[in-house]
């Protein structure tokens, strides 16, 4: 998902851990997004098994900021790393 | 992922194989904790009462519709986003 | 605990991965059931190390109840499953 | 679990140990966590007063005898369930 | 950290699995501290990107607690083992 | 941890490698929902408001300061519990 998994790496072991680490985390983002978009849209009295048209518009939204957050820490974490403030001391 | 060759490519398809069954328990273990979260409050009873129980039923079927439409919407996001990644 | 790990399959290596699976899912319900029941029915001012009678009765239907949600929530599935409403599509 | 084999049976069993190591250090983890959240809420003071201490020492071991308890009815709810599923 | 790993092992499997483990208890350890202290320290209005003078003694206060709460549970925790009172029973 | 010879050292370290990206990327993942959890809260809009973003980015920064100093402290008391315990 960013485009990691093709660092200077030899061996296919190491190749096929990156790859399943991305994996593990796209597959936490998005148990993540399911937990939160459900905690800011879904009505949880359950009067209704259907989703409203309120609730399903708050959802793709929430999946749509939710990648906008992502890209935004993204950028901004790679020019903190950049300038050295983080990474490596910690 | 273009940075594994056929043979790791299969490998890699076997570790995602492998999770899918692991994804499903999660999904179902969390659809009821949810819901048992949500719907069962009242220990005066030692069985679940008709309310419940209905609301147990709800709970359930509205959380996969949920996770079905963020799964949609995660997978549309993704799909712009790599493509985006690779017109820079 | 739900009888899985006896599907259509056929090395060892699977039968085995099926098992832990099963045996990872039973422990992740335990886990779950144990902090919600906590949540549920013990207070928090610790007062006393012991569990009163109060809280004791409270945690025996606490695990009926969960049980008794798990093999519900367990039917519908399957039966929304079997009319082809989710699964796969996902 | 009886689509297993003897070999296979032994493996698991294998599996099984090295996973409550594991279980242990998690019960253990999740008692500390707890058991800080719920005493320690003043950082006015840079080691723990009496009462803090004092509602570790009964938070941990109330936790303990409540994990244990819910241990037991899990394993008697779960073997009702195994006999019902195979009574059916 | 808890001096474990030395238990009468024979293999290096073993030896290494239980190496993991810690290691994996220690980053737990570490992840629920910095959950912990930032929920209990950190004002979340987010005025500010640096964290103040007032958070920062909370941060160092709450990291120290939180090791002697884990010495205290530890110590406790081993009383009532040898006194039999829990552990295997469970 | 003394009691590893050193090729059990050598593997141990290999794990100790592999499991470095993985809290990596853990932490990037709690980074990105602590700080969407805290600063998105209004769906009236299908794109970020100024006021989230830059939330979202005094957000990060700061959690990130926060890991470090907990992470130097943790060090710090790590460091003085191993030597209590030798000094027993």
């Amino acid at each position: 998902m960013f485009g990691l998994g093709g660092a200077p790496q030899v061996t296919s072991d190491q190749k096929l851990q990156a790859a399943e680490a991305e994996l593990d985390m796209v597959t936490g983002m998005f148990n993540s997004l399911v937990e939160q978009c459900h905690a800011k849209c879904i009505n949880k009295s359950y009067g209704e098994s259907d989703i409203s048209k309120q609730e399903a518009l708050c959802l793709d939204r929430c999946v749509a900021k939710y990648f906008e957050t992502n890209v935004q820490v993204g950028e901004h974490m790679q020019k903190m790393g950049q300038s050295g403030q983080f990474m490596g001391r910690q | 992922m273009d940075q594994l060759n056929v043979k790791e490519q299969q490998q890699f398809q076997q570790i995602v194989e492998q999770k899918q069954m692991k994804d499903f328990m999660r999904l179902y273990s969390n659809l009821v904790s949810r819901c048992f979260d949500d719907c069962v409050n009242d220990f005066t009873t030692g069985s679940l009462t008709t309310k419940e129980t209905t609301c147990i039923m709800k709970c359930s079927e509205k959380f996969l519709k949920h996770s079905e439409r963020v799964g949609q919407r995660f997978q549309e996001q993704n799909a712009l986003l790599m493509q985006n990644m690779q017109n820079r």
